[in-house]
């Protein structure tokens, strides 16, 4: 694959992703957070090293909280069903860190899981992916735990790096990335040869929390669905939800009609595990009645039973859960409990 | 699946002149879940219902929306024929398409497009109705009697002749009411006391009465076929079951100089005392702000002399507590006065002299003045000086149709009484000249006109249609100058009596009483009836009726013949043992419920109760509210202070009331 | 004087208490973590510093409720004692049912170097109520500010300006009622918005139906919310639902003279009245 | 006439919340007593105004309301003795999140209109709608109203 170096500034490559009639997505401060928001002109851009990284994922773009499934009217005694609409102008989502653009490899497995979503994949088809590599961290960034690193490209279309003499480049990791990059040929221009390495990256990486061996977390996982540990773990939920709501991974969702008189709609509303009426059955039976079985089953699912099923772990190390967590739970913690660290050289 | 009849009616005319029927028929028939739809002309009349009942059966309903009148008034008629038809009545639910919306529009189009959006806010709501079972409530069948005036009597003689007991409670020392001070009453003349003190006596002797007088309401709780009462026994200083009436006390009691209510104001009466020799039970009271003992701590003069011991002087009020399935309010009237220092909102007469005048005086004054037992032994002395008044000046309507004194309602029996003053003073005064000022004559009743006509015709009564302007002292004589409307002159006459025929009003502490026992009153006070027409007994307080001039001015037959009324109700309620009621009740989801007991803090009727929920092993899981259905009467204020909706109203769901808001903008 | 981890040894091992909800080192630099310690081994985790922000009345309804034979001990500073005063009040839970570790408190800090917001209106360094007493004053250099100033300086907003600043914060809003989960007066089991017959509030997200929650949120806490911003904390789209609490608890107080938390005994407003509430709004 | 054009673009949709015992009863003796008064109300029958909660106005203005109505009986006069009471609080503290919210409260009126009062609920109803009229459709709230079958997809 090629790479690409950015001829002007970032913000002149971002003017140009505009002038191709791109919406683009991007962090932005918006009511004083830094969310993933459509930029409208190049110069609410952020550039790489003005953020660690975004309060939310990038996840509502492609599994927005709520999504209309069908529609529905009635007219007179009858019902009729109307299709729903995707947004039709095809999407850059631009700046996603390492830990967010690997989260898209995740969702794409269960997203076609026995059935296929056609909404995540329309939406998905038509997004380009454009990451870019952490030129800083924090406390709570656990990233190499899960395989990653802070010049990961996994899961992006497009990714952005700096190089040993602190100039950016783009490195094309998919040909729809690629192909991007050839309509904005008057930003970009090929680099003959492979960039040099910047060494902030390397030391980023030995900054973030230390690694731990998932492969022994998952062994203890898979001997320890009853374990006291559960009741200590959880004891101090309050069952907020905010991990899941902020996971870029987190997929769970609750179908819900909407009716009014004259009109109505099926949706899709995010959910999360940790809620008691997540899996309360209309019979009054709880099966995960009590946080312990609730937080146990936030742990199984990502370092174990999507493992099983996938060979992947259903998490990305981005911090997330652990800089929202009121009564600061850590997922990282959590897993050290039961799984050692990776011995490093 | 929701399967909905609709049944427009034309009401006649009455719905069908501003609403297009047949096009809200034919729409309704479009609406979701409506199966059928038809209109007629009077959905109440038999054939009406009739269609409703074979729709039913015929088309499987199991939802009915009659779009027709207001469901205050013919809600339980359709109801009823659901019923027939083996359906559940609260499946049946009224659109108001003519109180509000027929008789209150003008534009067709407007009018029969707002009727279509009613009918489907029904059609909504009662896919949501739930078939509820009436509630069953244990009566107490005895029944309290308020007011010990004529109607008062009638009802509770009624009752108690019917073998229920009956409590009555009189706040003055003597039942009699206003029919004890009366001479003699229209239109036969015979006196008042002789045909009312039989009956008097007859309540405190029936052995299904249980008198209180001097006594009052301290408070009422409960409901329908299970009031609690609080009787406040007031201090007699009279032990009233030793006391045998002697009089004695009486007698030698040396205050003598205080003004009689009863004579009003024209006599005097001691500190203890009897109201009037007839008065039941004939067990003196002593006036303590007027007792000499009360008033130095010396005295006590009674007490020396009564040898049975009956005085007690250190008597205090008595709480009684009695249990009735149903109440008869009969608080009566008060008079109007024209003073001008007054409490309520109405203005005095200025230009009568606000009453100040000892010689102007009101109708029940004059009453006792013709009385034979009255405090000038029934002859017609003038108060000032006791000469013989020679020319007496009769004004009518004072206060009454007045709007800019406050009252426009007419007291309705200023007419007659004035008639009948005129004839007694003329047969008492046989050179006396009454004179009438008058507004209209209303004489309507039987033998009323006639006895009008005997007044002028032959007891030379002078009608003047007309006001009266002012009235002011010239020396001896009360200069009345008003205007004869009939030949258009200002007449003046030089009188020496003027008797004023004041408004009636209901009595003074009507407001604070109603609110005590939880019913309407109107803005003059007089107690409200639950329906001007078809309701005139029952009061919106299930269980309380009304009878006599608390509800609005009425002359003695039609008080007497509400008391019977509301006897013959109180005496259908007690003739069960129990009650079926609407089962609008508040519920418990007891699995949401938290147990916060802000409904139970805000339940007026105290019908929220705690109730502790336990696992198999008997261990504590959770309190929750628990709703007595007997004693909820289904405000719903629980409702909206639940905050997880926990508790809900049965035919007013917050699913029903949902539903309505869902489809009222469509 | 005895420290916290002391007094808990000493009630775990006495067996007065069944637990012991406190305040721990956190795994990140300016976070404290809560912990129920069961075991007097674990009572040395217990500390108490300006980190320690959460409101930990919160645990009495959600991790024990009525069930507990045995007494809780909660460490408690000043302001979240109100909540356990709201919580008796609303018959939650018994006064006898805490054990309340009462800590002096010189204000806390959400991020290690800013006070607290509701720290700048707090009349509690010392608690009102308490079973033991912990900690010292000292002399506080904290300017006392108005707990309403904020909401005064709102209401001069005009009408457009407030309703498009609702919208704007609203819209962020994603519904996950973390402002729900994480408020100690939330107590209800089934929540109105888990609550489908009929669905009051719908789940979707969308300005509508965000505002209707929010609404929801600020009325059923009107005249019960301490002002412990938890709820503000917990929301990670920092939408500003202090705002509104103090906005319901300011209407509370100026028209029915009444602050929340501060009488066990006291009715409720909202489940009260007086013949002479004003009705210069009624027609 | 300009003006009667003008207002007869705007038909306001009014929502009212009223107790049975007063003002239902008081409605029906407008109609009675055949009062007339504008068609734009319509009336949901409550029994006492205590059982009108907060989430019922809202849910009007979601539906498109573009004006409430709330009325019951007088203090003192409340069939249930107290449930006028209860309200009263409920929209004295309801108005002031509404008013800080940004929504104009003119349009959510509260009324006491007893069952003799028909020309009282007449005269209500005629000028709460013409005030309506004047502050126009609720639009702010109606826009914010999320219609998918309006609204173009974006994502």
């Amino acid at each position: 694959m090629k790479n690409f170096k950015i001829k002007n500034d970032y913000k002149n490559f971002v003017k140009g992703l505009l002038s191709l009639n791109y919406l683009v997505i991007a962090p932005k401060y918006e009511n004083g957070i830094l969310k993933f928001s459509k930029i409208k002109n190049a110069a609410e851009i952020l550039s790489p090293s003005e953020y660690i990284n975004t309060v939310s994922s990038t996840k509502e773009y492609f599994f927005p909280q709520t999504e209309p499934v069908i529609k529905f009217t009635f007219e007179g005694k009858e019902i009729f069903l109307k299709d729903v609409e995707i947004g039709k102008k095809p999407k850059v989502v631009l700046g996603l860190r390492p830990c967010d653009a690997a989260s898209f490899s995740i969702l794409d497995d269960i997203f076609q899981y026995e059935y296929k979503d056609e909404f995540y994949f329309t939406r998905r088809e038509k997004t380009i992916i454009i990451g870019a590599a952490c030129e800083s961290n924090d406390e709570s960034c656990f990233c190499t735990t899960t395989g990653l690193a802070p010049d990961s490209s996994q899961g992006a279309d497009l990714f952005i790096e700096k190089n040993n003499e602190e100039e950016y480049f783009l490195r094309a990791v998919t040909e729809k990335g690629e192909r991007l990059v050839e309509q904005l040929i008057a930003e970009v221009e090929e680099l003959e040869e492979e960039p040099k390495k910047n060494p902030l990256y390397e030391k980023i990486e030995k900054q973030i929390r230390k690694k731990i061996d998932l492969i022994e977390a998952k062994k203890w996982l898979d001997n320890n669905f009853e374990n006291e540990k559960w009741e200590e773990l959880s004891s101090q939920c309050l069952s907020c939800g905010s991990c899941a709501y902020l996971c870029p991974t987190c997929h769970c969702f609750d179908i819900v009609d909407e009716v009014n008189y004259n009109s109505g709609v099926r949706r899709k509303n995010w959910d999360a595990c940790q809620f008691d009426l997540f899996t309360l059955h209309s019979s009054g039976h709880n099966p995960r009645d009590t946080k312990a079985k609730r937080y146990r089953q936030r742990v199984m699912h990502k370092f174990k039973y999507y493992a099983d099923r996938f060979d992947k772990t259903l998490c990305t190390g981005c911090g997330r859960c652990i800089r929202a967590c009121p009564v600061n739970i850590d997922i990282y913690e959590v897993v050290k409990e039961f799984a050692p660290l990776v011995e490093q050289n | 699946m929701s399967r909905i009849g609709v049944f427009v009616c034309y009401c006649g005319e009455n719905i069908g002149r501003t609403v297009n029927c047949s096009e809200v028929t034919q729409r309704a028939a479009k609406l979701r879940d409506v199966v059928y739809s038809v209109d007629y002309k009077y959905m109440c009349s038999d054939p009406g219902q009739q269609i409703i009942k074979d729709a039913i059966k015929k088309y499987n309903l199991n939802g009915i929306v009659v779009a027709s009148c207001s469901p205050l008034m013919h809600e339980k008629t359709f109801r009823h024929a659901v019923v027939e038809a083996g359906l559940n009545p609260f499946l049946c639910e009224l659109a108001n398409i003519r109180e509000h919306c027929s008789w209150v529009h003008d534009d067709k189009r407007n009018a029969t497009d707002k009727a279509l959006d009613l009918i489907r806010m029904m059609v909504e709501k009662v896919k949501k109705n739930l078939p509820l079972d009436t509630i069953k409530i244990p009566v107490t069948r005895r029944a309290l009697v308020i007011g010990g005036g004529v109607a008062g009597i009638q009802a509770a003689l009624d009752i108690a002749d019917g073998g229920k007991e009956v409590v009555m409670v009189e706040k003055s020392p003597s039942i009699g009411g206003h029919m004890a001070q009366l001479s003699e009453t229209f239109p036969t003349l015979d006196c008042s006391q002789c045909i009312l003190t039989p009956k008097m006596v007859d309540v405190n002797s029936h052995k299904n009465i249980k008198l209180y007088t001097y006594s009052e309401i301290e408070n009422v709780k409960g409901y329908i076929g299970n009031f609690e009462i609080t009787i406040r026994k007031k201090t007699r200083y009279v032990d009233d079951s030793i006391c045998n009436g002697c009089g004695i006390c009486i007698e030698k009691c040396p205050q003598k100089k205080i003004n009689s209510e009863f004579n009003t104001n024209l006599g005097t009466r001691k500190a203890i005392y009897v109201p009037f020799p007839q008065a039941v039970p004939n067990i003196p009271v002593i006036d303590k702000e007027n007792c000499t003992y009360f008033k130095n701590g010396k005295c006590k003069v009674c007490e020396k002399f009564c040898d049975r011991n009956a005085i007690k002087f250190e008597q205090t009020d008595e709480f009684i507590k009695e249990n009735v399935g149903a109440i008869v309010v009969a608080t009566g009237f008060d008079l109007y006065s024209i003073e001008k220092e007054r409490s309520d909102n109405y203005q005095g007469y200025g230009e009568y002299g606000y009453g100040k005048d000892p010689d102007i005086i009101n109708s029940l004054q004059f009453e006792r003045l013709l009385s034979a037992s009255g405090p000038t032994l029934g002859e017609v002395t003038r108060p000032s000086d006791g000469k013989i008044p020679e020319t007496v000046v009769f004004i009518q309507c004072v206060g009454s149709r007045d709007k800019s004194k406050g009252i426009e309602f007419c007291s309705k029996i200023c007419c007659m009484y004035t008639a009948k003053h005129t004839m007694l003073y003329k047969h008492k005064v046989h050179n006396g000249k009454a004179f009438v000022f008058y507004m209209d004559i209303r004489a309507a009743g039987k033998n009323y006109d006639e006895f009008v006509r005997r007044a002028i015709e032959e007891d030379e009564a002078i009608y003047l249609r007309g006001r009266v302007s002012r009235i002011y002292r010239e020396k001896d004589k009360l200069i009345v100058k008003g205007a004869d409307t009939l030949i258009g002159k200002q007449v003046e006459i030089a009188a020496d009596l003027v008797v004023l025929a004041t408004a009636m009003l209901p009595q003074k502490d009507t407001v604070p009483f109603a609110q005590k026992l939880g019913i309407g009153y109107d803005k003059y006070h007089f107690l409200s009836e639950a329906h001007p027409k078809l309701k005139p007994i029952e009061t919106n307080t299930a269980g309380i009726f009304l009878a006599g001039a608390c509800q609005a001015p009425k002359d003695i037959p039609e008080a007497v013949a509400q008391a019977s009324a509301a006897a013959s109700k109180v005496l259908g309620l007690c003739s069960n043992d129990q009650l079926e009621r609407e089962p609008y009740v508040a519920y418990v989801n007891e699995s949401s419920c938290i147990g916060c007991e802000f409904c139970l803090q805000s339940c007026t009727y105290s019908a929220i109760e705690n109730k502790s929920i336990v696992n198999s092993k008997g261990e504590l899981v959770k309190k929750v509210a628990y709703v007595n259905k007997g004693v909820c009467q289904g405000c719903g204020t629980c409702v909206s202070i639940c905050r997880s909706k926990s508790i809900d109203l049965a035919g007013y769901t917050d699913e029903q009331i949902y539903s309505e808001i869902n489809s009222m903008f469509v | 004087m005895n420290s916290i981890s002391e007094i808990a040894k000493k009630l775990l091992d006495e067996n007065r208490v069944s637990a012991v909800v406190g305040y721990s080192i956190g795994s990140l630099p300016n976070k404290t973590k809560t912990v129920i310690v069961k075991s007097s081994q674990q009572a040395e985790k217990l500390i108490f510093n300006n980190l320690c922000v959460n409101n930990l009345a919160i645990y009495l309804t959600k991790s024990f409720r009525l069930t507990t034979q045995k007494p809780v001990a909660v460490v408690m500073k000043g302001c979240d004692v109100k909540s356990v005063t709201g919580l008796i009040q609303e018959k939650q839970i018994e006064r006898e049912q805490v054990f309340i570790i009462g800590v002096k408190c010189n204000g806390v800090s959400e991020d290690g170097k800013n006070l607290s917001p509701k720290c700048y209106s707090c009349k509690l360094q010392t608690p009102k109520m308490y079973d033991i007493l912990v900690g010292e004053e000292e002399e506080k250099n904290i300017e006392f500010k108005n707990p309403f100033s904020d909401v005064e300086e709102f209401e001069k907003k005009s009408l457009d300006e407030r309703w498009n600043f609702w919208m704007n914060e609203l819209e962020k809003c994603v519904k996950c009622y973390a402002c729900r989960q994480v408020c100690p007066l939330c107590y209800c089991e089934k929540c109105i918005v888990d609550k489908t017959v009929p669905r009051w509030i719908e789940p979707h997200t969308s300005k509508s139906s965000n505002l209707s929650w929010h609404i929801t949120r600020a009325f059923h806490l009107a005249g019960r919310c301490t002002g412990c911003g938890e709820c503000e904390r917990a929301c990670h789209h920092n939408i500003p639902l202090s705002l509104l609490n103090k906005k319901m608890a300011k209407v509370v107080y100026d028209n029915f003279n009444y602050q929340a938390g501060l009488d066990d005994k006291a009715k409720s407003p909202l489940a009260d009245f007086k013949f002479q509430d004003k009705e210069d709004f009624i027609r | 006439m300009e003006e009667k054009i003008l207002t007869s673009q705007f038909e306001p949709k009014i929502a009212s919340f009223v107790c049975t015992w007063c003002t239902y009863t008081g409605a029906d003796l407008a109609g009675t007593s055949r009062l007339k008064y504008e068609p734009n109300v319509r009336i949901i029958r409550l029994p006492c105004t205590g059982r009108i909660d907060y989430n019922l106005i809202i849910k009007a203005f979601e539906n498109g309301a573009d004006g409430i109505l709330v009325s019951g009986c007088h203090p003192n006069d409340c069939h249930y003795s107290s449930g006028n009471f209860y309200a009263r609080r409920r929209f004295i503290v309801f108005r002031e999140l509404l008013q800080f919210i940004g929504i104009d409260v003119r349009r959510v009126q509260f009324a006491w209109v007893s069952a003799a009062e028909g020309a009282k609920w007449a005269k209500l109803v005629n000028k709460f709608t013409s005030e309506i009229k004047d502050l126009g459709q609720f639009t702010n709230y109606q826009k914010i109203k999320r219609d998918i079958f309006l609204e173009e997809a974006v994502i």
